[in-house]
């Protein structure tokens, strides 16, 4: 009666690799001293390395699944998973001189750090809402702790203790939502969910479900109005956990929202499109007004954050296959412009000063013209405006819905996208047309530099040549 | 045919060349350079104007229509810049560059001190006599251009050409503030009459798809009972609306009533510009086009009684005006209004000839005058005040002489040129049968009577009774140098034989040829001619004719006055009051002018600025959407409140809207 | 016989009393933690409910897993709370407020 | 020779990188080399645009100089580029006007220069990139890349409220091009390309036509500008240092009409049509309206502004006119010297009132006060300066011989063909055109020195003797012989109007 | 009304007010102890529903292990009472209103009509020698070995997070060092010293 078949667990190498790398990192950074903490953090960034090998050695066309049924390698899964290894490496790079300078330089930074990371990877290639919820509770928890990492700041503390409540609370009602959608279909994977779905008479229990679900789900991504932790936690959480927790798990959410939205109530596509239709316009709203009445960078990039999630709903919430491209093509490219945003607070932030007022920026081209245009680019990609990657983003995106002829919703987006326009514009405003506070030029460590400028030119390098990007996207989606 | 092409082009582009040398190498080429050069680009075109009029007007070899250049070619129609010179054209090149030819010999002496007038070490100050003499040569070449013009496009270049020109040369002393204020404000008055002009043009080009002359004039009879709705309803003859449109231009140019106001001021300007463009050339542009346009006006008697009935008021109560003037160049310069008020009631009736006729002996005798009103004003030192001279008969003979002259043939005594072309043009009127031609004739003969009456006060207060002038002027009095003297003498000359000569061939002969086209039924100078022979023959029967004595009693009242030691104006002041403010007021033209338009202009324009713009538009839409967001955010704001209940109480309302999203459906 | 429906009503009065406990309890940081516990519970009455009726373990499975992380997540709430202690010296929610705007 | 190179691609890409170069070598305070090679970089554009003239087929209606290469094959997205009789003498005016512009920034600019130049150089190539896309988004791409650097000029080297200036001009032109593009995207999925010329043969519905025109409209008519979205030009300006007053009268405003004539006409004809009412009423309140706001300015630069403002109003006029003739006269050929002289009024204005920015640019330099009050007399200290002053001061009154007169002129004669009182409104041109340039030319120019900041003014030195001349040459030039130019865009335009005269409406979708 | 109805009313009526009582009760030890209560009745319940083996891990693991947890923490942190006492009733109205309609929504969706026993029978009794746990087992370690997996790791990541969160070295406190102790070598710390020797005369 035990009937137990070994399952195929190649596609499931990368995951093991991180695991297997995370325990060695762990136990090897017991016998680390400070000094050589570094070896650490090498190591880390070998293991995205190596992630990102094997995911992309593993990529094929068709989607494969395994663990019976609980794990899918897809395209998507495999392009998501390296945008995140991607994310990753680069939020690391950022934020080693940023550790360094606060003590916060530890083993368990990176350890928390990869294991979200494995986190995201089990959400992304889930195939059942069992391991969605293990993926999403793994990530979750990781980044709570690292939220909190800095054990001696007070906002920090606050911040990840609202990050944590609101966050199980999330957490708890997509559990009640999965349990109705169970209840309903009586099974756990997505693939028999959606045939269950197909032929469900009692539409309402789905429905009823679906909303808890997406109440999970809007929470991940940060959308109006399951938004209140976000800006809130970038702002209280240390700018390398901000850089951490704004980028990769966007991806991880989309990914979380295509497999249960798509993948598992594909059949209630009429219902979520409404639920989307509603987060995406109060996404933009809030979002962009907010930003507006900001003092403090963090919180801006926040909201901005928020309404740039509004803007990723709306290639979703098309229902077709180039909006699903559409909408990963925008939160790839949203992790892009996140890391030089935050970025660029790690890269302006010293011990004891945190970059993170705007007034901070004042006069920026004056101390260092190099960073201010660079800063600019990321600026003028945020607000969409041409030939930054942020505009084929937004076009993309508008594409989709007016394809579905809601020229109505496209028209709602661009006309918040110009009221967003503004905020970022202040920032051009206080880099470029205003004195700066002290005239004092800072030297950030190259490797920052380095990787900031980089950063930079990549917004718009890939803004005046997006097809490849765009491709991966759309095949990604079987296009 | 070839050679007058050719001859044309050289009358046209010597005065330019003179005047682009003088006007962009004065300084380097000095006074006398600029004045040779500019006076020699002058006298060439005289001479070739002369040598043309010989081959179109005497030989008759035929008209030459020809294209310059096209300037641009639009939907087929191709605008060209070309030269049509007939009969009519002849005979204005040879007034224009005779005159101007006179203008810049007599500008020699008369601008020699300009220094004086510009302030201490203004640049503008260091070449003014060179730029004078560029000014007036382009002006003869900007009036050439419009008299040579075959199309209406070019006639509204050399039209606004000599307008600029004029806009320069009135503030040509542009230290003067009331110089700069009487430029801008003849610019801006024959701008609403261009404003006119224009829209004629365009009728025209829409009425006959093409600009050109002979094309115009060709089909000019296929399109006369074409009719145009301004008003929706109002059904008026395309004719009708062209001419009047054209002419509207015309009353701008002419300064006739109520376009007028510009014309006095515009004796701002140096004296030699007065003479040259403010009374022989280009104020009688208007009367030209006309003239030139007979063909059109001959099929719209509506416009002809138009142009009859502001002709004559223009005529008559301009000749007011110049009764109470003391300033010597004012009383020219209402004069010369109230001339071109009799051209153009010349016109109005149909004798285009006629007024052609005088506008020539005008171009003579008052340019004469003018100048002898300058040589006195050089003589006392630049004052203008005809108070403060008298009995200057005995220190400028010359002047003396020819002012006499000048006025003689002004006021129309027989055998002097302003006869012929006055007493023809009444004789016109008188024949004309438009409605309007009483009034007209009424109102010319008045005028004979005015003109006398002012002419002559002028002549007796400036060359007779006792010397009014101060010492200093006094000592220094004396006849002034032959370049000043030499153009009176050579302007006096026409003023008093042109009239006999041209007047069988001009009004009563068939010299213009094709170049004016008349009407039968309009034909007055038909019916006047049979009753002509010979200039002989007209002159004495001038003696006999109510205009001579009431030219006449002019000269008598004004004499008796005079030998009372009465100025008219005085004794206006004192027994007419109300008589004399009206005049003193001129008729509050330009306060109405000043203070309903363009108050009211400045008025509107800040209104619609301060209000529409600044209130409206930034204020409400612009600044105030903007405000709108900000209060919007700092509103939105406060439900970031900080407070973990409150973030997890949006989270259940937003719950429970996602459930209303299905509930209420 | 107990309908499936009564084990749900009962789930769903546990939920909304634990939801309700989040945004009235205005004091203590503590007393928020077990009301996710409470959801938590609420949710896995649920699954035990289904499964039972349906006669499949899956919703048993799941539930041991919720206990599982639930058990983690507790940990380290507590751990959160004591670091914010150590810095506030106060877990109470009003003054979890420097963070606004 | 040129025939085998990529022109366009050239006079797009070689300012652009050369204005990234003069960025770089931008370490020096004065910043002499980052001039020297930016004056190179433009000279070497406009030379490259002379080819454009030369080599172009005068006869033909067709897009010239094509050049295709697929960009983003994703989105069908191509590097489309090519020119006809209008958007040609743009780009040479493009070409032409920033060579002045570097010349005039020379020693005036001394806040970080190089950025200056580069700007200018990277403005010149993007604009130059809009006249020359045939591809949709090619096009919006140019379109919005080039508020950058305009936003930067006037915010960087602008007056006092230069902040204030910038982004309102940035988000009114942001705010008006999101629904082009939103439009855009719409014709897109209707002929599932982006090229210009596909849009230009599509058929579409009237009240798609309606919304897809207003669409357009709103980009263009803040572009242009038009009543009442015009009120971002006079701040803009005033704020804007003398080089970014040229550039955005002498040429961004033509962006819009250019817009209107590639894409709002050929695309939405009969929206066009059912809507010319408006635009025409647009354009004649631009005429009067703004005429008369002009006449009471204080300020040099919003008055010149405004009667931009009011000139660009014929150049809308111009275009929209062509229905109203078409049902007077009976048939659209009459509408083509409206519609040509909109485009010579697009040309003659870049000369124009560039010279006139220039002019109060080279007093505001001694002076550093561009309020009328503060002058008066300057011909007794500048006569060279004065000369040029009136001369281009008639060209902006709309005097005969300069190039001022050629565009009003056909505007108004076609403008009658439609209706009297059109032509009216549009011939008060005359009257308000010379009375607000006229009334500024004898305040500051005439009377006597008013105070001793004028009486210690120096006359122009060589080097704005030259730009001024140039300036000076074209204006009487394309006013005395503007033949040439109505050669190069007559076919053109005949075909756009023969194109707009059918309508798009597919049959029974009415 | 079975016995099994009986039961489940009970449970089902105390934990529903003990639950209440949680969020209301000033006294954090009292709610945990209310919380403990709530536990143990819904184990109860579970019982009802044949889940043997997870009502004994739902008291061992979390009446014996979390809120043991719990209330170490509580007492950890010395909380005045006197402030939790402050104003909450002026809360209580809008809350439970909001409260109360989503429960009556939740209600609506699983009350009778859905859920009743006319739309979803009661299963049939399991057979006597039916072993919840070994069911479970086998599936844990068959179908679900990739989440149990995961499980592990999420343990593994609370351990990490709580010590590197909790865990901390006193500023100034003195540690003693064994590894250097051990290594320490003759040199560190005997240096022999040349004297010079005195010269006599």
């Amino acid at each position: 009666m035990m009937n137990f078949e070994t399952p195929n667990f190649i596609p499931a190498i990368p995951e093991m690799f991180v695991l297997g790398m995370v325990c060695f990192i762990l136990i090897l950074d017991l016998f680390l001293s400070e000094r050589s903490r570094i070896v650490t953090y090498l190591l880390t960034q070998a293991t995205l390395v190596g992630a990102f090998i094997l995911s992309l050695s593993l990529y094929s066309s068709e989607s494969q699944l395994t663990f019976s049924n609980t794990f899918v390698l897809d395209p998507m899964a495999s392009v998501l998973k390296m945008a995140v290894y991607f994310a990753a490496f680069t939020v690391f790079l950022y934020s080693r001189g940023y550790l360094r300078e606060r003590g916060m330089f530890r083993g368990e930074f990176f350890v928390l750090g990869l294991f979200g990371v494995l986190g995201m990877m089990v959400m992304i290639s889930a195939h059942s809402m069992l391991t969605i919820y293990m993926g999403l509770e793994l990530l979750s928890l990781s980044m709570y702790a690292m939220v909190a990492m800095q054990r001696d700041s007070a906002v920090a503390a606050e911040a990840a203790m609202k990050y944590f409540i609101l966050g199980a609370m999330a957490s708890a009602m997509l559990l009640y939502g999965m349990s109705m959608i169970y209840g309903v279909t009586g099974s756990l994977d997505l693939g028999e969910i959606s045939s269950a779905v197909e032929g469900k008479g009692n539409q309402l229990i789905l429905i009823f479900g679906l909303v808890f679900l997406m109440v999970g789900v809007a929470f991940k991504l940060g959308a109006v109005p399951f938004h209140m932790w976000v800006p809130d936690v970038y702002h209280g959480a240390p700018t390398a956990v901000t850089l951490y927790i704004s980028t990769a798990p966007k991806l991880a959410a989309f990914a979380m929202m295509m497999r249960l939205l798509v993948d598992g109530l594909g059949g209630l596509q009429a219902q979520w499109h409404d639920i989307l239709m509603l987060l995406a316009v109060l996404s933009l709203a809030i979002g962009n007004v907010v930003a507006i009445a900001q003092t403090n960078i963090k919180r801006m990039l926040a909201y901005s954050g928020i309404s740039h999630v509004g803007f990723l709903l709306l290639g979703v919430l098309s229902g077709t296959q180039e909006g699903y491209a559409a909408g990963m093509f925008y939160a790839i490219v949203y992790v892009i412009m996140g890391l030089g945003g935050f970025g660029m607070v790690i890269l302006m932030s010293r011990a004891g000063f945190e970059a993170d007022k705007l007034d901070d920026y004042k006069g920026l081209n004056e101390r260092s013209p190099w960073f201010a245009l660079m800063m600019m680019f990321l600026m003028f990609s945020m607000a969409g405006v041409p030939p930054f990657i942020g505009f084929w983003a937004k076009l993309s995106v508008i594409q989709a819905v007016v394809d579905v002829d809601m020229v109505w919703l496209a028209a709602v987006a661009v006309i918040f996208s110009v009221i967003g326009a503004f905020y970022y514009l202040r920032v051009i405003k206080l880099m470029y047309f205003d004195k700066p506070l002290d005239g004092s030029s800072f030297k950030p460590s190259l490797d920052v530099a380095a990787i900031f400028s980089v950063n930079a030119i990549a917004v718009l390098l890939i803004g005046l040549f997006p097809s490849s990007l765009m491709v991966i996207c759309k095949q990604a989606m079987g296009l | 045919m070839e050679n007058i092409y050719n001859l044309s082009l050289i009358i046209v582009l010597a005065p330019l060349v003179g005047s682009i040398i003088a006007g962009l190498f004065g300084s380097s080429i000095g006074r006398k350079g600029a004045h040779t050069v500019t006076t020699l680009g002058v006298a060439i075109a005289f001479v070739l104007s002369a040598v043309v009029f010989k081959q179109i007007v005497v030989d008759e070899i035929g008209i030459l229509n020809q294209t310059v250049y096209t300037w641009l070619v639009s939907e087929g129609i191709s605008f060209e810049v070309g030269f049509l010179v007939d009969q009519l054209t002849a005979m204005m090149m040879v007034v224009v560059t005779f005159v101007s030819l006179m203008v810049h010999i007599y500008t020699i002496g008369y601008m020699s001190h300009d220094e004086e007038n510009w302030p201490e070490g203004s640049l503008a100050g260091t070449n003014s006599y060179q730029r004078f003499f560029s000014y007036i040569s382009l002006f003869t070449f900007s009036m050439l251009v419009l008299v040579m013009a075959n199309n209406f496009m070019q006639l509204f270049f050399g039209w606004e050409a000599v307008g600029l020109v004029s806009y320069l040369l009135i503030g040509f002393w542009s230290v003067r503030e009331t110089a700069v204020y009487a430029n801008l404000k003849a610019f801006l008055v024959n701008r609403v009459g261009d404003f006119g002009f224009l829209l004629g043009i365009a009728a025209v080009l829409m009425t006959f798809n093409s600009l050109d002359y002979s094309a115009v004039f060709g089909n000019a009879e296929l399109h006369k009972d074409l009719t145009y709705s301004i008003f929706p309803g109002t059904e008026w003859s395309m004719m009708t609306v062209i001419c009047i449109l054209l002419f509207i231009g015309a009353m701008g140019k002419s300064a006739q009533v109520p376009l007028h106001v510009w014309l006095p001021d515009s004796m701002e300007g140096p004296t030699p510009i007065s003479a040259l463009i403010h009374a022989a050339t280009m104020v009688t542009a208007g009367i030209f086009m006309v003239a030139r346009m007979s063909p059109l006006y001959e099929l719209s008697e509506t416009a002809l009684s138009f142009i009859l009935i502001i002709g004559a008021i223009t005529a008559l109560f301009m000749g007011f005006l110049g009764l109470i003037q003391h300033d010597i160049k004012r009383v020219v310069a209402y004069s010369t209004l109230s001339q071109l008020g009799y051209m153009t009631v010349a016109l109005g009736a149909s004798a285009y000839a006629a007024g052609v006729f005088h506008l020539m002996t005008h171009a003579f005798f008052k340019a004469l005058l003018f100048l002898g009103a300058g040589s006195v004003i050089i003589a006392m030192h630049h004052k203008q005040d005809m108070r403060e001279m008298g009995g200057l008969r005995k220190y400028m003979p010359i002047t003396w002489i020819t002012s006499l002259i000048g006025s003689l043939a002004l006021i129309g005594t027989p055998f002097f040129a302003g006869f012929y072309s006055k007493d023809t043009i009444i004789m016109a009127v008188g024949e004309s049968t438009l409605p309007g031609s009483s009034f007209a004739f009424a109102a010319v003969l008045a005028g004979v009577f005015i003109t006398a009456l002012y002419s002559f006060r002028m002549y007796f207060m400036v060359f007779h009774g006792e010397e009014r002038m101060d010492h200093h002027t006094k000592e220094h009095l004396h006849e002034t140098p032959w370049v000043v003297t030499l153009p009176l003498v050579l302007l006096a000359i026409p003023s008093v034989v042109i009239g006999a000569i041209f007047v069988m061939d001009m009004p009563f002969g068939d010299f213009f040829g094709q170049a004016i086209f008349v009407a039968p039924e309009h034909d007055v100078l038909a019916k006047v001619g049979e009753h002509i022979h010979g200039w002989w023959g007209m002159a004495l029967h001038g003696f006999m004719t109510p205009a001579f004595w009431l030219a006449a009693g002019g000269v008598l009242t004004a004499w008796w006055m005079h030998k009372k030691g009465l100025d008219i104006a005085v004794v206006m002041k004192e027994r007419f009051g109300f008589l004399y403010k009206i005049l003193d007021n001129k008729y509050w033209a330009d306060e109405l002018y000043a203070n309903v338009f363009a108050a009211g202009g400045r008025g509107l324009g800040t209104g619609l600025w301060k209000v529409g713009d600044v209130t409206l538009i930034d204020g409400l839409m612009v600044n105030g959407s903007a405000r709108v967001v900000g209060m919007l955010s700092a509103v939105v704001r406060r439900l970031q409140s900080g407070y973990l209940y409150h973030y997890a109480f949006v989270m259940i309302i937003g719950l429970l809207a996602l459930f209303s999203l299905f509930i209420f459906r | 016989m107990i309908a499936l429906s009564d084990y749900l009503t009962v789930a769903a009065i546990l939920f909304g009393l634990s939801m309700a406990g989040i945004f009235i309890n205005r004091k203590n940081v503590i007393i928020l933690l077990m009301c996710i516990e409470l959801m938590l519970l609420a949710v896995n009455i649920n699954f035990i409910a289904f499964s039972h009726y349906l006669g499949d373990t899956a919703g048993q499975v799941f539930v041991f897993f919720i206990l599982t992380v639930a058990a983690a997540e507790a940990a380290i709430g507590l751990a959160i709370l004591v670091v914010l202690f150590r810095n506030k010296h106060s877990i109470n929610v009003d003054d979890l407020d420097t963070l606004k705007g | 020779m040129f025939a085998d190179l990529p022109l366009l691609s050239l006079v797009i890409w070689v300012p652009i990188i050369g204005g990234l170069l003069v960025l770089l070598t931008g370490s020096g305070r004065s910043g002499l080399q980052a001039k020297v090679l930016s004056l190179l970089v433009s000279l070497l554009t406009f030379a490259l645009s002379i080819p454009l003239y030369s080599g172009f087929d005068m006869t033909s209606a067709q897009m010239q100089f094509v050049e295709l290469s697929p960009w983003i094959d994703s989105f069908k997205i191509n590097y489309h580029l090519g020119v006809d009789g209008i958007s040609m003498p743009l780009i040479l005016l493009t070409s032409f006007t920033t060579v002045l512009v570097v010349l005039a920034g020379w020693d005036v600019i001394k806040k970080s220069p190089a950025q200056y130049m580069a700007a200018f150089l990277i403005m010149e190539g993007l604009m130059i990139g809009v006249f020359a896309a045939l591809d949709a988004m090619l096009f919006y791409v140019f379109w919005e890349a080039m508020l950058i650097p305009m936003f930067l000029v006037i915010g960087i080297w602008g007056g006092d409220n230069r902040v204030y200036a910038t982004i309102k001009f940035f988000l009114y032109t942001f705010l008006g091009s999101v629904f082009m593009l939103v439009a855009l995207i719409y014709l897109y999925f209707q002929t599932d390309s982006f090229a210009i010329l596909d849009y230009h043969d599509v058929k579409i519905g009237l009240t798609a036509q309606i919304w897809i025109f207003f669409a357009f409209l709103l980009a263009f008519a803040v572009k242009v500008p038009m009543w009442p979205v015009h009120t971002w030009l006079p701040d803009a300006h005033v704020q804007a240092p003398t080089g970014g007053s040229v550039i955005l009268a002498a040429i961004m405003l033509k962006l819009g009409a250019y817009g209107f004539l590639r894409f709002s006409l050929p695309i939405t004809p009969d929206a066009a049509h059912n809507l010319d009412w408006l635009m025409i009423g647009l354009s004649l309140i631009a005429v009067a309206y703004i005429g008369f706001v002009a006449l009471v300015q204080q300020d040099m630069k919003k008055l010149i502004a405004y009667s931009s403002i009011s000139h660009m109003g014929f150049v809308t006029l111009g275009f929209f006119i062509a229905w109203t003739i078409a049902e007077n006269t009976g048939s659209f050929s009459g509408a083509v010297m409206g519609m040509s002289g909109g485009v010579v009024q697009m040309i003659a204005h870049g000369f124009v009132s560039g010279a006139m920015f220039l002019c109060v640019g080279v007093v505001y330099d001694r002076m550093h006060s561009r309020q009328i009050a503060d002058y008066g007399g300057v011909v007794h200290v500048m006569p060279k300066f004065a000369g040029f002053m009136v001369l281009f001061a008639m060209a902006n009154a709309g005097l005969p011989g300069t190039a001022g007169f050629v565009g009003e002129f056909m505007v108004i004669l076609s403008a009658f063909k439609a209706n009297f009182w059109i032509a009216f409104v549009a011939a008060t041109t005359l009257i308000l055109g010379a009375g607000y340039t006229l009334w500024m030319v004898k305040r500051v120019i005439f009377g006597e020195i008013t105070n001793d900041k004028v009486a210690a003014l120096q006359d122009i030195n060589s080097r704005e003797y030259f730009v001024l001349a140039t300036l000076a040459v074209a204006v009487l030039f394309f006013g005395l012989y503007p033949a040439p130019l109505l050669e190069v865009m007559d076919a053109t335009v005949r075909h756009l109007i023969e194109h707009i005269a059918v309508s798009k409406v597919p049959l029974g979708a009415m | 009304m079975s016995f099994e109805q009986i039961l489940f009313y009970l449970f089902s009526t105390m934990l529903v007010l003990s639950a209440g009582a949680v969020i209301t009760v000033r006294n954090p030890v009292h709610a945990a102890m209310f919380m403990v209560l709530c536990f143990v009745t819904s184990s109860a319940l579970w019982l009802l529903l044949e889940a043997e083996f997870l009502a004994i891990t739902l008291i061992l693991v979390y009446v014996g292990a979390v809120m043991v947890l719990f209330l170490f923490v509580v007492m950890m942190i010395d909380i005045n009472i006197a402030r939790m006492r402050e104003g909450f009733s002026r809360y209580l109205p809008i809350g439970g209103i909001v409260a109360a309609t989503a429960v009556g929504i939740m209600g609506l969706a699983v009350g009778r009509n859905n859920f009743g026993l006319d739309k979803v029978a009661a299963p049939a009794a399991k057979p006597a020698d039916y072993s919840n746990t070994r069911e479970l087992g086998e599936q844990l370690y068959t179908t679900y070995v990739y989440p149990f997996e995961i499980a592990s790791v999420v343990l593994l990541v609370a351990i990490v997070a709580a010590i590197a969160l909790t865990l901390r070295t006193r500023p100034g406190t003195r540690y003693q060092k064994i590894e250097e102790q051990v290594v320490v070598k003759k040199e560190d710390r005997l240096r022999v010293v040349k004297v010079e020797s005195e010269e006599l005369k």
